[in-house]
């Protein structure tokens, strides 16, 4: 049964966490020298099984066949002894130490900490396309050179098989292109491959093999040259792809948000976070803001919010200059804030859900007046939401954080849209959402939307962009490049103009 | 440059003043009472904080107590003992004395000032109880008897002897922590010293500040101090410092310069054999003798006979020979010491 | 002028900081030719501040081990407490280098509960650390009753125990002190301030002082040290690349508590002491913790941070409120130079707080003639808080410093 | 439900391994656990023990109050101790040195006390706010700072009068008195309603009010908070001015119920016992309670251990025990039903079967 050609094997994997099962009795083969993706929703278990192939966690049961030897992994340690590498979902850089020191970091064995590891690293650096100095701090570094660093960490450590969890997520297409064509040229040279994407043409495009995995279990193979993408996304979900298309134009001419000459310094003296951006966002319109991660788009959003303070230029909400006003001033004047980071920004954790209700509406009815909050008027309202947003849980007594994600969601996207906002900042609203759950929000939105709602949406994800925008404006280095007709542009065409490469 | 550093020293010789001469009759000590029969009381003490084993105050007043069971044959097992806690509400030490009261201990002994409202609590309570306290005389009770010291006089006469030894005619002292107590200790050492030697230079400090009762338990913060008032010339410090008194005869010892200590003789403490040699003497304020005394009156029914004040007329304060480094002056602190028990020099408590 | 400083800017780090120094010595120089407070620059001066800063030296490094892994550790005035009672226990029985082993692990036993409690147990880290003071501080005085009454008649004293022989450096000291003598300004101050280093000097001085450097060796030029600051820094990182992260934690929590353990035997040792004293630490933990913070979470500067201290302490107890007066004028002289210097950099708005502060310093100075004795007591207290509130926030603590950590359920 | 069972759980299991540990310690040491036990529960009858004990526990609860005030916000005002100092000293003067009707003199000395604690705090709250410095290095300094003040305001040239041995401030005149209730030997300090009446005001401002909430969130998530529309620098600044204000208020029971001076032996170490009952009584007003209640009647029974010879550092130990116990006993029990809750929502939500799907 154990085939020696097989550079991994997992049989019946099973992984629970409280309340979920993750992975319920997982198969998977991948042979020496192939590229082999693994697809499905989000919360499918994907990452689950590769953190437990790469010992990061312990399956509850199952066994691991590494080079046809059963291996039982304590620790990452463990995996990493037996060739095994990943490059998580979720950058693993700590920012205040060196690119080396990264690096080396529990890899000292190899080469010790001196010249001869310097060497190694340098030799790599070339391998991965890594233009940075070893010691540079890593919190200098942009995306693409933090991904080219987690590549080389890897190989470093001498592996022969590498996971990749969706490695692409926050790269440009071009940045794509050339992280594949790396990964070519590493299978050339005998390197085994387990790669994760949501993007199905990604998928298509790189893989030799694609598993498909469904709430935890192993729906099936395909092969990539002759599934479709329709095929695939009916394996992951049983259900057709959702669009995010908008369907006709509600847009009117009254200005909502009228952002002037907003720049915003750098704390450290760098290059200014924000430069002359101007926008108008009208009522009845998205506005959607494209641009590669970290040229600007979260700053943007804090300071339009006002959580920036001593930003340059103005904020006009319907005509009124809400410049200096507090982020509180701004909600009550009728923002609404989708934060990109839902467990951090938006949600108290430990609190029940209803004490999430209040967060941000703490100053007005029907929550609070004069300082006092109404706890019977926000259950109730908690309750509203739980039940039009579809919100999946017992009670609105369990604290936030035993939610989903998604479920998470629905609820801070409910909450930022009652209290009539005139405006709403969404940035990634269906960021880690599965899919049901995404078309939920997307329907809310465009609901809204259609009543007047003025949109600021930044996304990362271009299809939604595209899709639910209804103009489309163009980020980079903290300035407006350029705009794109959301009714013609092209997921690629606009990846070429978020890199600069087109102006 | 010039600096002015060295202080006394550029004062050149020192010049002495000659002791007053007084008539023996009038400076005599009171001698002591006769020996009363206590085996019939039960006595109770409650310690400041440190209690017993402080080697300092708290230590006498158990001096005292063993002193009245070994010589009014009180007995052991008759006497109880409890001590306070730092920092404690006052509550606590009312609470104390509350429970030896209780416990049907009669006479009651409160060592330090702390107790001075739990006396007058505990003392209206029960007005058939004898209460004394150490250190205080604000409560005026006719069940209570104060058992008050004057530091000042003793201070006095080894401030005496620092200005009679000292060759730099410069002199230290050093104070626990910087409360009316203690400035007593300073005030008197000071008018001794200047008594002797108008010109000597007496230069004064305190480890802690009031309410910061660290300073007697700082002896490495001591040290420093000493050793600065050594290295700026000073060659005799004066210690009322409690336990941070081990601190300055340290650094008297690397500095080859000489201490006094305090309330005990400090000389023949088992914890300070290694630097004894530098403990020129010790004052000494009888808190045993008092305690003594004031069992025994309790015992002989002779308590209105108590001094009002410890002092040297009745061996309540003193100083100390051990050691036999101040052998040579003693005829002039005693031609003081009567001088003060006549009244002709009178020793101020405050600066 | 300006090339200067532009080429000051662009030196090495030690040269930097040596400049830095031979300007404060210039100053204090300055400061005592000016006020006649020989002190200020005296050997005696050095030695105590040396002395003094010891203690809370080894308790900042212990702060130093413990937060550079991402600990907040608090605790170390318990653990300091701890390590007096296990030195006199140690050292009455079996000597000096006996009483250094036995502060060092009874502060690590400290060190060890506040790991469990952080690390396994997830406790906050400012709670842990208080609980563990609170019990440290009632296990010692009820041990010392237990233990000691019996020897030392004294349930809050242990009995003498034998010190360190102190030491001199032959031929630098007699050099520097006869130099100091002369009283040539500058010369003779900068004298005075080596003096210290190299006169009284016993092993435990030499070994405290010696753990900055080997501080950092280990923590930065070692592959231990480097896994230990990334427990700190992102631990999530490091467990994913195979370090035993909550391994790396306790050994780090622990080794901080064993220095302040080792802080609190330099306190029974030291000269004068030579035994445990009821609430002889008397805050030094925590004092060390802020020279920690003070020195960025780095070695030198908390060797700085320390050393200040102990200057300070050490200066208001030998001269007293004169002296601190006497450094206000000090103060006033820095501060003028601070902004004259921001000044010729058109940093016009720091140069003119720097000299507005410098005005007011001045304006104390000129209006009384000594600090009032319980305000000099506390002189370093007051100087950590005001330098703390001019430099927080160029600090650069640990990343991950104070949260809590599971294995593997990072993100 | 559950929640208030693990709130009960865990200070109970606490306590009695505290208990068992000092036992433990008690045995080693020769002495008799059973001895100890019995003096300490015979003290409930005897003498004013439970009089004081409340009066005790009163100080300890305002001192907790400021104290957790401050740990909603994950603020550590370690500096309680020296703001209820520097509150009690000046509250002491200036009740001695002005003459007014009854009930107006007192407010006077309680609002003194509140705004200096306010004005004690306000140093750190203000370098935490604009220039990030930690509130517990300050206030640790600050503390000894304190010190020195008070040894200042207090000596006999400046505000203080010289009484025996001891200085104390000019005696505020009856008019400024907090009357009490007698009961037995003792009475118990009017402050205790006042005290009483603060943890009621403290549970309605979590509670009930904006201020409160803003206060909860972020201590629970700056991030969130700040999303939320909470300005951070205020709530610090708010919140440490709030604490600190009851932080003055703790040195008063005992000013204005008994000694109507402050002197230098006035009572030190509140602000860190009030550190270790906000951590028993989680920051829960009523567990708060609970705690000093408790906190009290160790101490004041550890004054009758030492009167039949055991050792009373062992209720240092016993205290020390509870509260490293207990704050791992509740981290213990939020781990526990922070699972059974996120069950209990997988139950409620059950994820739809994977539909076969044949490749
Ligand atoms: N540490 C954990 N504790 C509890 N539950 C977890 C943990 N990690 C993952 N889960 C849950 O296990 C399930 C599988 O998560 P996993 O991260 O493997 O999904 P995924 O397929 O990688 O999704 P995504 O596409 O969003 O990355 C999810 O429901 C997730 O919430
Ligand atoms: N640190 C954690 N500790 C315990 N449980 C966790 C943790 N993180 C996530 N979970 C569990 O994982 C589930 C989902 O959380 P997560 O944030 O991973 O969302 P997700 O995987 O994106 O969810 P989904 O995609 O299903 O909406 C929750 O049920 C929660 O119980
Ligand atoms: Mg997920
Ligand atoms: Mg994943």
């Amino acid at each position: 049964m154990t085939d020696e050609r097989h550079a991994v094997e997992l049989r019946g994997i099973t992984k629970r966490f409280p309340g979920v099962v993750a992975n319920d009795g997982v198969d998977l083969t991948v042979t020496h020298g192939e590229v082999h993706a693994l697809c499905g929703e989000n919360g499918a278990g994907k990452s689950t099984l590769m953190k437990i192939l790469y010992g990061m966690q312990t399956p509850d049961e199952g066994t691991i066949v590494v080079d046809g030897a059963d291996t039982h992994f304590r620790s990452p340690a463990d995996a990493i002894a037996a060739g095994i590498g990943m490059v998580h979902q979720h950058f693993m850089l700590a920012d205040n130490l060196t690119v080396a020191e990264n690096v080396l970091l529990g890899a000292e064995r190899l080469h010790g900490i001196g010249r001869a590891a310097r060497a190694r690293i340098t030799e790599l650096s070339a391998t991965v396309g890594l233009a940075a100095r070893q010691d540079v701090l890593v919190e200098h570094l942009g995306v693409a050179d933090r991904q080219r660093i987690e590549i080389l960490k890897v190989l470093y450590r001498g592996a022969r098989t590498v996971i990749l969890d969706e490695p692409t997520a926050v790269l440009v297409p071009q940045e794509v292109d050339e992280l594949f064509a790396t990964v070519r040229t590493m299978q050339g040279d005998g390197y085994t491959f387990l790669f994760i994407s949501h993007k199905l043409d990604e998928v298509r495009a790189v893989a030799d093999r694609i598993t498909v995995i469904r709430r935890g279990r192993t729906v099936g193979t395909a092969d990539p040259r002759t599934v479709t993408n329709r095929e695939l996304a009916e394996m992951m979900v049983g259900s057709e792809l959702p669009s995010p298309e908008t369907r006709e134009s509600t847009v009117t001419d009254r200005q909502v948000l009228r952002v002037e000459g907003l720049g915003l310094a750098s704390p450290d003296g760098g290059r200014d976070l924000l430069d002359g951006v101007d926008l108008v966002v009208h009522a009845g319109e998205v506005l959607g803001i494209a641009g590669v991660e970290g040229n600007g788009q979260t700053e943007l959003v804090e300071t339009v919010m006002g959580m920036r303070r001593h930003a340059r230029g103005r904020v006009l909400l319907n005509g009124t200059d809400i410049s200096a006003a507090s982020t509180m001033a701004r909600r009550e004047a009728g923002i609404g804030y989708v934060p990109e980071d839902r467990s951090r920004h938006a949600l108290l954790g430990e609190q029940p859900l209803w004490a999430n209700r209040i967060l941000g509406f703490q100053s007005r009815p029907p929550i609070a007046r004069r300082g006092l909050l109404d706890t019977a008027a926000a259950r109730t309202d908690t309750e509203r939401i739980v039940r039009d947003f579809d919100v999946r849980t017992p009670g609105i007594d369990v604290m936030a954080a035993a939610l989903s994600g998604g479920n998470q969601q629905k609820l801070v996207v409910g909450r930022e849209l009652s209290g009539d906002p005139v405006l709403l900042i969404a940035a990634h609203p269906t960021r880690g959402v599965d899919v049901g759950a995404q078309a939920g929000i997307w329907a809310e939105l465009r609901r809204a939307r259609a009543a007047g709602l003025a949109v600021l949406l930044v996304s990362a994800d271009l299809d939604e962009l595209i899709g639910l925008s209804d103009t489309l404006a163009v980020i980079s280095g903290g300035r407006l490049v350029g705009t794109a007709d959301p009714a013609t542009v092209t997921p690629e065409e606009l990846g070429t103009k978020m890199t600069g490469a087109a102006t | 440059r010039d600096t002015g550093g060295g202080g006394g020293a550029q004062a050149g010789e020192c010049e002495r003043v000659a002791p007053p001469s007084v008539p023996a009759a009038s400076a005599r000590p009171a001698p002591e009472a006769p020996k009363a029969d206590a085996s019939g009381l039960k006595v109770g003490l409650a310690y400041d904080i440190g209690g017993r084993g402080d080697a300092s105050f708290n230590d006498a007043a158990a001096a005292g107590l063993d002193r009245a069971v070994a010589e009014l044959g009180l007995q052991k097992a008759n006497t109880r003992e409890a001590t306070a806690q730092a920092g404690e509400s006052e509550d606590a030490g009312t609470n104390r004395l509350r429970q030896l009261a209780q416990g049907g201990f009669n006479p009651i002994v409160a060592v330090g000032f702390n107790y001075a409202t739990g006396v007058k609590t505990v003392a209206t309570e029960f007005p058939n109880i004898q209460f004394a306290i150490v250190d205080d005389d604000t409560v005026d009770l006719p069940n209570v008897k104060p058992l008050v010291f004057a530091e000042e006089q003793g201070s006095f006469l080894v401030g005496a002897a620092a200005a009679l030894k000292t060759s730099t005619c410069k002199v230290g002292f050093i104070g626990g922590v910087d409360n009316p107590l203690i400035q007593k200790f300073d005030a008197g050492y000071e008018q001794g010293a200047t008594t002797v030697a108008p010109q000597i230079d007496v230069e004064s400090a305190y480890i802690s500040p009031a309410g910061d009762f660290t300073g007697f338990n700082d002896a490495t913060r001591a040290t420093e101090i000493a050793s600065g008032q050594y290295d700026g010339g000073a060659d005799i410090a004066f210690a009322a410092a409690g336990q941070s008194n081990q601190g300055v005869f340290a650094a008297a010892q690397t500095a080859q310069k000489k201490a006094v200590g305090v309330d005990s003789d400090q000389y023949n403490s088992p914890q300070l054999t290694q630097v004894r040699d530098t403990i020129m003497t010790s004052m000494i304020k009888r808190v045993d003798v008092a305690v003594y005394e004031y069992i025994n009156a309790v015992a002989g029914d002779t308590v209105a006979q108590l001094p009002a004040r410890f002092d040297l007329a009745n061996n309540g304060v003193g100083y100390s020979t051990s050691g036999g480094q101040v052998d040579d002056i003693v005829p002039q602190l005693e031609a003081y010491k009567a001088a003060i028990i006549a009244g002709q020099i009178d020793v101020k408590s405050t600066k | 002028m300006t090339a200067v400083l532009d080429r000051a800017r662009t030196l090495p780090g030690w040269a930097r900081s040596a400049l830095i120094a031979a300007a404060l010595v210039a100053v204090l120089s300055v400061t005592v030719t000016l006020t006649g407070q020989t002190q200020l620059t005296s050997g005696g001066t050095a030695s105590a501040a040396v002395r003094l800063g010891l203690p809370i030296l080894l308790a900042g490094l212990g702060g130093l081990w413990a937060e550079r892994a991402g600990i907040i550790n608090i605790g170390l005035e318990g653990m300091m407490v701890l390590g007096t009672w296990g030195a006199a226990w140690a050292g009455y029985q079996w000597g000096p280098w006996a009483a250094m082993l036995g502060g060092l692990v009874f502060g690590a036993l400290g060190g060890l509960l506040h790991a469990v409690a952080t690390v396994t147990f997830n406790v906050n880290h400012i709670v842990s650390g208080v609980a563990i003071t609170l019990l440290g501080t009632g296990l010692t005085k009820y041990l010392a009753t237990l233990v000691f009454t019996p020897v030392s008649q004294n349930p809050r004293q242990s009995p003498r125990l034998e010190g360190f022989t102190e030491f001199s450096i032959p031929g630098v000291a007699e050099g520097l002190a006869a130099l100091e003598a002369q009283q040539r300004v500058f010369v003779s101050d900068l004298a005075g301030l080596l003096s210290g280093l190299v006169t009284g000097l016993t092993p435990i001085l030499v070994i405290g002082i010696a753990l900055v450097p080997v501080s950092y060796l280990v923590l930065w030029r070692t592959a231990f040290g480097l896994r230990l600051r990334s427990a700190g820094e992102s631990p999530v990182a490091a467990e994913s690349l195979g370090v035993n992260v909550v391994l790396h934690k306790y050994v780090a929590v622990t080794i901080s508590g064993a220095l302040a353990g080792l802080g609190g035997a330099a306190l029974v040792l030291n000269p004068g002491q030579l035994g445990y004293l009821e609430n002889q630490v008397g805050g030094r933990g925590y004092i060390g913790l802020a020279a920690m913070i003070f020195g960025n979470w780095r070695p030198a500067g908390l060797l700085v941070g320390s050393a200040l201290f102990g200057y300070v302490d050490g200066l208001q107890l030998r001269a007293g409120g004169e002296a601190v007066h006497a450094l206000l004028y000090g103060a006033t002289l820095v501060a003028v130079v601070v902004a004259v210097l921001w000044a010729i950099r058109r940093m016009w708005t720091a140069a003119a707080v720097a000299l507005v502060a410098g005005l007011l310093v001045y304006a104390v100075y000129w209006s009384v003639d000594t600090v009032p004795s319980e305000f000099a007591s506390y002189a370093p207290q007051l100087v950590t808080l005001i330098v703390l509130a001019a430099a927080s926030q160029r600090l650069r603590p640990p990343a991950r410093l104070g949260e809590p950590y599971r294995r593997g359920e990072g993100r | 439900m559950s929640r208030l069972r693990g709130a009960v759980v865990a200070p109970v299991l606490a306590i009695a391994v505290a208990a068992l540990l000092c036992g433990v310690a008690l045995v080693i040491s020769g002495a008799s656990p059973w001895t100890a036990v019995t003096t300490i529960l015979a003290q409930v009858g005897s003498g004013t023990v439970v009089v004081d004990t409340v009066n005790s526990a009163a100080v300890y609860y305002l001192a907790a109050l400021a104290v957790a005030i401050g740990f909603q916000m994950r603020l550590f005002n370690i500096g309680v101790e020296g703001q209820f100092r520097v509150a009690a000293c000046v509250a002491a003067i200036v009740g001695g040195t002005v003459a007014l009707p009854p009930v107006l003199h007192t407010v006077l000395i309680m609002v003194v006390a509140l705004l200096t604690g306010a004005a004690w705090v306000a140093i750190p709250a203000l370098l935490k706010a604009y220039r990030g410095v930690s509130e517990v290095i300050s206030t640790i300094m600050l503390n000894a700072i304190a010190t020195g003040l008070i040894a200042y305001l207090i000596r006999a040239e400046t505000f203080g009068e010289l009484r025996g041995n001891n200085i104390t401030t000019p005696p505020i005149p009856e008019s400024g008195w907090f009357p009490g209730i007698p009961v037995g030997n003792g009475a118990i300090f009017g402050m205790v309603f006042v005290a009483a009446a603060l943890g009621i005001g403290y549970w309605f401002l979590l509670g009930r009010t904006r201020f409160g909430f803003e206060l909860r969130a972020s201590g629970e998530s700056a991030t969130a908070a700040a999303t939320g529309g909470v300005n951070a620098r205020r709530t610090i600044v708010v919140a440490l001015l709030l604490s600190g204000a009851v932080a003055g208020l703790v040195g008063l029971p005992e000013l204005l119920g008994r000694d109507h001076a402050y002197t230098l032996s006035s009572p030190q170490g509140y602000g860190f016992t009030g550190i270790a009952i906000a951590l028993l009584g989680r920051n829960h007003p009523v567990g708060i309670a609970l705690g000093a209640l408790l906190w009290a009647f160790l101490d004041k029974s550890a004054v009758a251990l030492d009167v039949v010879g055991i050792p009373r550092e062992i209720v240092l130990i016993m205290q020390g025990l509870i509260v490293l116990s207990v704050v791992v006993a509740y981290e213990v029990v939020r781990r526990v039903e922070r699972r059974a809750e996120q069950r209990r929502v997988a139950a409620a939500a059950p994820a739809p079967q994977p539909a076969e799907v044949s490749s």
